[in-house]
């Protein structure tokens, strides 16, 4: 009870906090009207520079850690990008009025993982106080691509029963693809920066103190976003809506499970624990869904769009990352 | 070098440049012209992976001119049956004269 | 389904965007194609509310393409009367062979 | 006279101050033809910046603030709003070889606000020491909209009466326009998340930091921008640029006199004062013209944009700010 | 005053737009429309002065009305002389018919 | 020996340099077939502030130098530009397989000044805590300018001997249009400002705590766009590639030791020395490609283009800074 109680103020101490505030601002304002437009050549910057700035992070620190204890939440990632698309694959087909190559691209997308919610993910721990392991960041691409592909080859073999249009899928152009995307790129690139060369003048004096600032500019833009998109989800079947409220929540609390038992297993940090939640929570904005589109043109993008953008990404910020840190004070102790 | 020739004019969804370019060049025209462009139309897929907020287009419309008419119609035949049945567009083609070229 | 078509080409200063679009749609025309484009012109009115030495253009090249050349034309005539006392612009019109849409 | 002479040298320090040296600079460098251009990005991305910290510094101060201070002042803004356009109206009207309709959409622009103006005036105010109410930065909606509503109204009774073309004017929709434009959502946001959340860490490690650098950068475009539009100017009756010159300044000192008033009865602070002034003595830049475009269609853009941007904005900030500010000086004392 | 004109359209590199507009106002055009556009022909000399993996287009796409066909074949002539020795280029025209216009 | 170890050492600790490192980094991914892009917007932003930044240093100290001591270099400058313009075509003349009007044109590209080389380079000098005269930025025109000049006329020249196609080259124009381009314009509007206004503040809040940064994005830009630009190299004579490899360092030490010479003639200080090998051992990017294209219409782009980019300016900084560096220890001992 008193946990609960603590649960809600916490929650409502979020709301307050810079991340949530703009994101909840964004909305408000294109609800009302608003002409505000941040330049897509803003957007797009602010993108690379938060991914780098993470990676960057990650790639200073992963020289002094134990790679060993990457092993298992790496793969552990895996399975949860792979998990949560199984079973939204599934549950989607069972909800009525939905295609199924639509629920396929959904599930994918939101098994696959948002760089905006990780950064703001990073964000929210760090004024916690929270610490977790500096290479956590990089489980980003061994979630997000197993999702993506796997998300195709199923829509390839639903469609080859079905009608037999389904082409036999090539994985590596789907891996490549996702790698080579801006996110993901950024990502890797700072990863690698900060682990082969000295970047830490640069790192203090530019990407580590406009971080949070830029990153509150993404989230009022995800905000006005979320808002816009909506329009896609009136389009499409109201399950969607439904799924897109509840999957971010599912898929986190499946990745804190198997963080749990990693954090048993080799002593991965709460910290860490709760940053697998998050990004096993988020569902990707940038990459993910051009890559659904190519990979499944079948699918209505409407409805994949739609649901994450609109519903997804906010539920995933919101809801996600304070419950996922009220879990862990539950479960690890304060 | 005056001399009358076909103009083929797609318009589409931008995430299909790269495969519509592939086809015009298999095709074997000689160029193309690309323009961003943002529109309406009976389909309106939403333009997937940047916000629909921000200040771009998510269409292309892609210009071809061609001596031979009937590299025109493959090109757009191509496109049309390959992607027309998932992706927005549409597909005109008209005559001009061509005044001066580098290779038609 | 190849079928000729009128090819309706409005250019005008961006402010008119909105109300051009409601136009083209009240009019029954099944889509329309938009593209930034600066120019010249007898008026040259400056655009209001952005800087002119930034690296953007003021006016819009809107394009409707519509089976029938009298929904071009009421198109055209109500843009015109209503808009072109005031604000700058020009309209023309030309015929295109339709290969592909997904409605017209 | 000695008061004179400490204006002339507070001009001449001014003129060295960033905010004046780099719209000086803009127009020198434009003059000289230069080809350097600041992406249209990044002047909208500067501009939302700048008036959102507005906001949010006025937004985080309200909080404490007695509401019941702000009446006077906000009902002298609108007074100021309207006085100005009606008193340029018929200034405008009386010059030789101006058309109506233009002096009327010029009357209207000059009597509306500037953010990029209040932006200047707030930070000339800080390096000058001079304190104002936090909340003071939220009159400009309250002068800005009644400006613009009234310049359409007096457009159209004008157009009734000459040849019955006026259309009965809906005032609704205007205010609304005018609020959901770019500048105004900016300021009202920072104002609302400014007041409802904390966003004090990355106001202090992001917008504040940043502001007087984006300024700077924002006053060279717009220096850049006035000589660049005067060829617009050059199209139009000289009496515009006339107008332009003279009336930042009587708007301005129109502004100071009630807010003198406000003052006495109300204890409105010195900088108040001069802060209501700068607001009063810009012109719109931003919002302002777009409104005037499509509310009065057949006056001028040339007139009005020609004569409030290279004219009017640098007199405002050139000459305006160290003006009210000598002038508070000399009325309110050292 | 619906009139039949010429419709001329030169494609060609983004730094000949300052030279190519005074060749089309020294012949007497009333207006031209400039867009933006890439391409691909069989010159494609690279864009000076800009990153390629910039996302912005190095062609320019100059559209001219003219109530003279001579007028149109004139500037034609006078840019394909002058510059397609050196520059990328393509330029075509058509026959439109202007419904409204501030001036032709 | 010790010295080229110390030589080897250094430059290994360039490589990782936050410079250098997200130079090699955007060849690394672009090479990876990377979609990483930065929006042309913000490329054009971060080449403005780098160059009004060393602008605004230069001028703010250029008030206490003595200006006389600022002749000799700036006459070695012009030396420099038009000296290696001359050697570089005559040795591409001599090379198989090039047409001269391409070979004057690289040569030209090679003589002129890269700003963005020039702004790593006061990075790493301040980075080694290596002073040099505030105004010694100021020494690009006087190198650039003539480099472009002369390039333009030989083409003419020879042009006019070959066939007769060459025009009589009117010199004015070309300065004129080199001054106004983007990046003189900017590094001249700084050094005004900072001449002629105090700009302290915001250079410090601003200006100079975002340098290094933004300086980083551009190497990454300059490296994605090394790679890109290969495709132009691989289209004209191999002999283009090998100029490139060798010129930026050979115009840099022909600069280094008339650099020298000044140092023994009027006390030119080491750093200075340095930062003008520097500068000859750039080539440019912004402004000299599209000179050379109206210039000299008749050459190649591919050629001149493809061997700046794509080899001139990673040599020039990944090899031309260190050397240049060490030599100065060397000839003016640590
Ligand atoms: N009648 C039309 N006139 C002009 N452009 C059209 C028309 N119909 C479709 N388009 C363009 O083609 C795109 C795709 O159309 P659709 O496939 O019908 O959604 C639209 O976004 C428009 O840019
Ligand atoms: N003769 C023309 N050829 C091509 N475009 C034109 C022509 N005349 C006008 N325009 C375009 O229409 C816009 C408005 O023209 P105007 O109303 O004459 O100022 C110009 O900015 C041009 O983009
Ligand atoms: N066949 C064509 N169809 C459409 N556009 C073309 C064609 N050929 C050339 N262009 C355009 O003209 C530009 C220059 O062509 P070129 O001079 O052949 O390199 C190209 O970049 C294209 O934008
Ligand atoms: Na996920
Ligand atoms: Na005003
Ligand atoms: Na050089």
């Amino acid at each position: 009870m008193e946990i609960l109680m603590e649960f809600g103020s916490r929650f409502v101490s979020q709301l307050q906090s810079p991340t949530l505030a703009f994101l909840l601002g964004g909305i408000l304002i294109a609800a009302l009207g608003s002409r505000l437009t941040i330049p897509d050549a803003i957007y797009k910057f602010i993108v690379f520079m938060l991914l780098l700035k993470v990676g960057l992070k990650g790639g200073m620190a992963i020289g002094e850690a134990d790679i060993g204890a990457m092993l298992l939440p790496a793969f552990f990632a895996v399975v949860v990008g792979c998990l949560t698309v199984i079973i939204g694959r599934y549950t989607l087909a069972l909800l009525p009025g939905i295609r199924t190559e639509d629920g396929i691209a959904t599930a994918g997308l939101f098994g696959a993982v948002s760089g905006s919610t990780l950064a703001a993910g990073t964000v929210v721990l760090e004024s916690e106080g929270i610490s977790y392991e500096p290479w956590a960041v990089a489980l980003y691409p061994f979630m997000d691509i197993p999702a993506l592909v796997l998300a195709i080859v199923l829509a390839s073999v639903y469609l080859k029963k079905k009608d037999g249009t389904g082409d036999k899928v090539a994985i590596w152009p789907i891996v490549k693809e996702s790698l080579q995307g801006p996110a993901l790129s950024a990502l890797l690139l700072g990863i690698a920066l900060g682990l082969f060369t000295n970047p830490d003048r640069v790192f203090d004096t530019f990407y580590e103190p406009l971080f949070r600032g830029l990153l509150s500019v993404l989230m009022l833009i995800m905000g006005i976003e979320a808002y816009a998109r909506l329009n896609e989800l009136r389009r499409v079947a109201h399950w969607f809506a439904v799924y897109a409220a509840v999957a971010p929540l599912m898929n986190g609390l499946i990745a804190f499970g198997l963080g749990y038992i990693a954090h048993v297993l080799t002593g991965f940090s709460p910290g860490g624990v709760v940053l697998l939640a998050i990004i096993a929570g988020s569902s990707s904005d940038i990459s993910g869904p051009p890559t659904l589109r190519a990979g499944i043109p079948t699918a209505n993008p409407s409805s994949y769009i739609g649901s994450s953008t609109s519903i997804g990404t906010p539920v995933a910020i919101a809801i996600g990352i304070p419950l996922y840190i009220g879990l862990a004070q539950l479960v690890f102790g304060a | 070098m005056t001399q009358m020739a076909t103009k083929l004019v797609i318009i589409t969804e931008k995430v299909l440049l790269p495969k519509v370019t592939k086809i015009i060049q298999a095709a074997g025209a000689t160029g193309y012209t690309v323009m961003d462009a943002g529109g309406v139309g009976s389909r309106n897929t939403p333009s997937p992976g940047r916000p629909i907020v921000s200040d771009t287009y998510s269409n292309i419309k892609i210009e071809v001119i061609t001596a031979s008419e009937d590299v025109a119609r493959t090109i757009a035949k191509q496109v049309a049956d390959k992607y027309f049945d998932n992706f927005s567009g549409i597909i005109h083609i008209g005559r001009v004269e061509v005044l001066y070229a580098h290779s038609l």
